[in-house]
């Protein structure tokens, strides 16, 4: 299943023009505030007709300008999770949760409905109104909402922005089950490196209505530096791994992946598989030697191969780890002090601690 | 059988003691339907299924004929009656018609209450009489007029207006009110309520009960008697000889 | 009829009583459909008529209500173009019949009932509408959905307002469909009838009271039921 | 009054046409305070009289308009409690004058203006209102900066029913302060007369017309207005 | 300044019950969702009124149910940022900013208004009417228009979850300053854990409606582990620091703190004065000799005090470093394999990008 968006949009002040192939999975959509995340996703939702372009979904043509053509939105099949809740307020939390899927015929399928209010911890707002809900709890209903609505293709504008950590963590395991499961493409605005860098598999990158990078998360994350707005903290690179055991009086689990062998604490990982985990540059100290005696268990011999940006007062580096290109942030004096040129030997050094949950993609 | 009366809105009193005598004679339901003439003719071309129409002037009941929608031979004089000058109950004595500037001293910068001299029959009446004293400029730019001649009588039972013309029935019915002067009946034209079967009319009583009515004028049937200001039927056909039905207006 | 004063009712004056709540709930309740339709297309239709249409919505109000009456007689009456023709193919007379008196008290509170509703569609918050789209819901399930549960407010403050109106109207009513006692005599024609004589000023104010008094049984039902509604679906 | 036909009005009927659009205007501008606090009041009080006071409101509605302009005559007649008082205190006379027509037409009117302001209250955001207290705002300013603005195109609503009533209106007009030519003979009084005359149906027809042709532009220029306001707060 | 809140607030299901004495500065109010946070601010700021209790800000009694006393909201001069934005719709963006500060008569201040459309990057905004703005758009234009109202207290209810990060680095120095300069204090609703041990000098906890902590927010947060919804991630200790002298040509500047001397990235940092230093137990790594040729600037000698909790893989161990206390996560493999019990003398690495500006409060 493919998305293809082409669409130029006008407003006074401000135009969109995106011309844009995303594949299946969950696809990231990052910009700073105003740069046209939420315009490009009414537009493919058909809540704003794009002054011309096209838009195709596995397939089904959505809008077609040339063409005359345009879906009306009821039967494009698209849940979407609003930036504002837009809860009904005149129906109870129940009946919010099940529009959608009435509307689809498909009343059925309790184990899922079950499943997804559990997964929101919403079981005892059922019987009540939006109207005396919390932010997050209105939140979590519209995500549940558009979750059972059964979309052919989900729009997500910053759904998790009014929730806590811990509501995360259960929320997020869930997205990609739906991603990897149940197939449904994923459109996922969001300012949050840490959700995408987990969630996405691929990432856009708006800025002013235009696509300024667009590719697989890792790659384009690994330029964020260069991103207008940059989130330095967050830049770094993700690996495909592949779980080859674990230890079990540790709880800890062993990772190979294209860089070498990494062990990272089990939680809920699967003890074989695949997943993607996430090395952000700020958590790889480089040591010269293997280093002995430190509470950090994982060390990747490697290369630097180039200096990549250098900031006021640290350098992003990338290095090569096997086949693999990991970067790192260090300060520049300590670049300088060990003379982290270009073909230097080092050991990338990552503590387990820091390769959590939150850095790992199923 | 049922008889369906249209009748103009100020016979209410008159026409419902009608019908209960009526009925006490042995006769059929009666049905009366009150409203203004203009309305209920207007009804009658339009096909109301009314058997007889009793009218409030000679006009509408002559437009209802010349549409052919009048049974020929059944019109009557049902009732008649008589224009007064009434002012509230508690005022001065009375107002002398032939003196050409009494009547305007009376109102002072009161209103003159009257119906719509244009248009509703009690106001087209005092306008004719009193052009016929050659008052009706002296008074013109005073004239109150009311939607109806009940209207009029209320705006000087409440002390609105200082002196109202009006019927002698609904002066004689009101004791918030005094006649401070009678109209010669000549000088207007005559104040009778034709009533006539209808060329459409469904009930065979309708016929019957004109007949009965004519005979049965309020004036006698009444336990106020003549004090009910109605005139009598003999009176009412006198006072309409002589003149044509359509008034001049 | 007789008894002036006192405050029993004559079986007529019930009979009156029992018309006009008919009348006026037939009224009411018939024009809803139309007049919700109506105010759809004028809060939210952007075409060519729109002010004709809003012009012809508020005529009965513009019209003296005798005009009004003299139009519906002309065109609904016996004789007249619509009316023969409803006459004839769907059996439906109004020509001093009381389903007449709820033509005329339709029409006269037209215009209050589509404008509250008009007021009311137009404080619907569209982005609700189109959330029920993105969730599958067509323009028709998005109105009754969710549209319509909104507006009921609205719909039921037009609600009374036209039934109050209908219980007071009667310049249309008796000009079109005349006062026949038991047929097209409504409380509002009682009173009027009343008005017209001398000493009728009794009977006036015992029909007057009653009329009050179910229109204010109305009111309070109508305030009570509107609350409740307000209540589940406020946003605050 | 002469000329029956013929679409050119006599010197009178021009007389009548100013005055309506007096009274129409007057009844509506004088009306709108009054009708924005009792709007209010039933929008938002919870008080014992509510009902009551929503009752009173609804009364010229309820009651046939001659039973209004009766009850008119008999509070502000020159010898009614009020009117009695209010000309002896602030010389303000209304019996057979053009102010006691616009006072009728304010009457007849107001409820029509209340609902409109009333459901326009009720859609109102109030979290808007607890954003402006927190900034400082007392509820007057409350009111001024943030309801009333909120709230225009429900005001503009009503108050285009009631100038559209007030074109309409003759029922309490005449029976307040009858049909004195050049001082309380409005359009629709003056069509009412035609009505009664047999014969007078161009006349009818003429001053229809013209009344129409006044409420249409007033119609259109209120959408027009209306519009504008509501795009300044389209909150989609 | 003090604010004294001791409320009890029910409402069918939930019930607030807080009794709470808050200092100045930015006091974080934390909490998942559903607990109670916008329920407490509202009582604060007048819009829902208490059951029974007593609030008090700075002296002023602002609710006092026993005394019957309720000081009308408007009057409070309570700068509120609310959930969801709250915008005028019939007011552009310059009348919806300046509408508080009209209020009070304090027309004046285009210094101070320049200043605050500036740091929110709203000036393009000016006229525009709020239906059109971005979310993010409108989130700033509220917090600008709570900022200029003058307050005397300012309550924000998750006012930087709508904005990128490069925005809230942006925002956030400025309510640093707000908060030391113009004294205003300022309770701050947040799920974010970088956003409140940044600006928080204390931090309430919510959970059901009830304080289940309360304290400097540096104590707070090294216990959040035990916290309902627990924020491992971000566990850690807020530490004094004075700036010493800084390394222009490597852009560095060096703290003093009780744990010793650490250079940090210069950045915005004064080049003097104290600031506030959070060190997250997760980027401290231990080693058991001082490290050499390693890109960490920073090592801290110390001794393992206490095992303060152990998870599944991990364990969270207090170590005293000269007279303060750190904290350090590291899996249990590594305690076992270093033997870290109480007593071990070791060493505290942290490297310098580590230790950003997101880290350090001024
Ligand atoms: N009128 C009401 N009736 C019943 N429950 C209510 C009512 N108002 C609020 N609540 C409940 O009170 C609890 C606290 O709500 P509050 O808005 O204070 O939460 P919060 O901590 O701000 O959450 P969030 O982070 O999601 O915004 C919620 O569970 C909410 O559902
Ligand atoms: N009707 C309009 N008129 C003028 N400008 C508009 C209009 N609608 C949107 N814009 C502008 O278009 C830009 C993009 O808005 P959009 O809502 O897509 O931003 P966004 O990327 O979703 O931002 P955020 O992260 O803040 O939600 C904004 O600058 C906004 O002000
Ligand atoms: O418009 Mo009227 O005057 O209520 O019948
Ligand atoms: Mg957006
Ligand atoms: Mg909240």
């Amino acid at each position: 299943m493919t998305i293809e968006i082409a669409v130029r949009h006008a407003v006074p002040g401000f135009t969109l023009d995106v011309d844009l192939r995303l594949g299946n999975g969950l696809n990231a959509l990052f910009g700073p505030s105003g740069s046209g995340k939420t315009t490009l996703v009414n537009v493919i939702a058909g809540l704003r007709r794009p002054g011309a372009g096209r838009i195709v979904v596995d397939g089904t043509v959505l809008h077609d300008s040339a063409a005359g053509l345009d879906l009306p939105r009821h039967r494009r099949r698209i849940g979407y999770v609003f930036q504002e809740a837009r809860l009904f307020p005149h129906l109870d939390v129940r009946r919010n949760l099940l529009y959608g899927r009435w509307l689809r015929g498909q009343g059925g399928g309790r184990a899922e409905i079950d499943a997804v209010v559990e997964m929101l911890g919403i079981g005892s707002l059922l019987a009540r109104r939006p109207s005396g809900l919390s932010g997050g709890e209105k939140q979590r209903v519209a995500i549940g909402r558009a979750l059972l609505s059964a979309p052919r293709l989900l729009l997500m504008d910053e759904p998790l922005t009014a929730l806590d950590e811990a509501r995360k963590a259960e929320i997020m395991p869930y997205l990609e089950r739906l991603r990897d499961e149940s197939r449904v493409p994923i459109l996922y605005v969001s300012h949050s490196v840490a959700e995408v860098g987990r969630l996405a598999g691929e990432m856009v990158a708006l800025s002013g209505g235009r696509v300024v990078a667009h590719g697989p998360t890792a790659e384009v994350m690994a330029g964020l530096d260069i991103l207008p707005g940059g989130v330095t903290a967050e830049a770094g690179v993700m690996l495909d791994a592949e779980v080859v055991g674990t230890e079990p009086e540790w709880q800890l689990t062993l990772l190979d992946t294209a860089a070498g062998r990494l062990a990272v604490p089990s939680g809920d990982l699967p003890a074989a598989g695949r997943v993607r985990l996430r090395i952000r540059a700020r958590d790889v100290m480089l040591a010269l030697d293997p280093p002995v005696g430190v509470s950090a268990l994982n060390s990747l011999p490697g290369v630097v191969e180039a200096v990549v940006a250098t900031g006021d007062s640290a350098v992003l580096l990338r290095l090569r780890c096997n086949t693999a290109v990991v970067f790192a942030r260090v300060t520049r004096r300590s670049a300088a002090n060990l003379d982290l040129v270009p073909g230097r030997r080092v050991h990338a050094v990552l503590k387990s601690v820091a390769l959590d949950r939150a850095m790992i993609s199923l | 059988d049922e008889v369906t009366v249209f009748a103009a809105a100020s016979l209410k009193t008159a026409l419902d003691e009608i019908a209960a005598a009526w009925k006490a004679a042995g006769g059929g339901e009666v049905r009366v339907s009150y409203a203004g003439s203009s309305a209920l003719a207007r009804q009658i071309e339009q096909g109301a299924p009314a058997d007889v129409f009793v009218s409030a002037d000679l006009d509408w009941m002559a437009h209802v004929r010349d549409k052919g929608l009048v049974r020929a031979g059944t019109e009557v004089r049902l009732l008649g009656n008589a224009i007064v000058l009434v002012a509230p109950a508690g005022s001065q004595g009375p107002v002398d018609l032939a003196d050409p500037l009494a009547l305007a001293a009376a109102l002072a910068d009161g209103r003159l209450a009257m119906a719509n001299v244009d248009a509703v029959p009690a106001g087209r009446y005092g306008k004719a009489a009193l052009t016929a004293l050659g008052l009706w400029r002296s008074v013109e730019a005073k004239v109150a007029q009311a939607d109806n001649v009940r209207a009029a009588l209320m705006l000087v039972s409440r002390g609105e207006a200082p002196l109202g013309i009006v019927y002698a029935t609904d002066a004689a019915a009101d004791p918030g009110v005094r006649i401070v002067a009678r109209f010669p009946a000549d000088s207007h034209p005559p104040i009778v309520y034709p009533a006539a079967v209808l060329a459409g009319a469904a009930s065979p009583d309708a016929r019957d009960l004109r007949r009965f009515s004519a005979r049965r004028t309020p004036a006698r049937s009444s336990r106020r008697g003549a004090s009910s200001g109605w005139t009598s039927r003999s009176q009412t056909e006198r006072l309409g000889r002589g003149h044509r039905d359509r008034s001049s207006r | 009829m007789g008894r002036l004063a006192g405050f029993e009712l004559s079986a007529e004056e019930w009979t009156a009583v029992a018309l006009s709540l008919r009348v006026a709930a037939v009224a009411t309740l018939f024009s809803l459909p139309p007049a919700v339709g109506v105010a759809l297309l004028l809060a939210r239709g952007r075409f060519p008529g729109h002010a004709i249409l809003n012009g012809l919505v508020h005529l009965p109000l513009i019209l003296p209500p005798v005009v009004t009456g003299y139009l519906l007689l002309i065109g609904f009456g016996r004789r007249g173009v619509i009316g023969a023709a409803l006459a004839e193919h769907l059996g439906l007379v109004f020509s001093f019949r009381w389903t007449g008196a709820a033509l005329a008290a339709a029409v006269m509170g037209f215009p209050l009932l589509v404008r509250a509703i008009r007021l009311a569609i137009e404080a619907v918050d569209r982005r609700l509408e189109d959330a029920a789209a993105t969730l599958g819901a067509g323009p028709g399930i998005v109105f009754a959905t969710v549209t319509l549960p909104l507006i009921l407010p609205g719909i039921l403050a037009g609600a009374i307002l036209a039934f109050a109106k209908a219980m007071g109207e009667f310049g249309a009513t008796i000009t079109f469909v005349s006062n026949i006692p038991g047929e097209t005599q409504t409380l509002a024609s009682a009173i009027y009838t009343f008005m017209q004589v001398p000493g009728g000023d009794a009977g006036v104010l015992r029909l007057t009271l009653v009329s009050i008094a179910i229109s204010m049984a109305a009111l309070v039902a109508s305030e009570l039921l509107s609350r409740r509604i307000a209540r589940r679906i406020e946003t605050r």
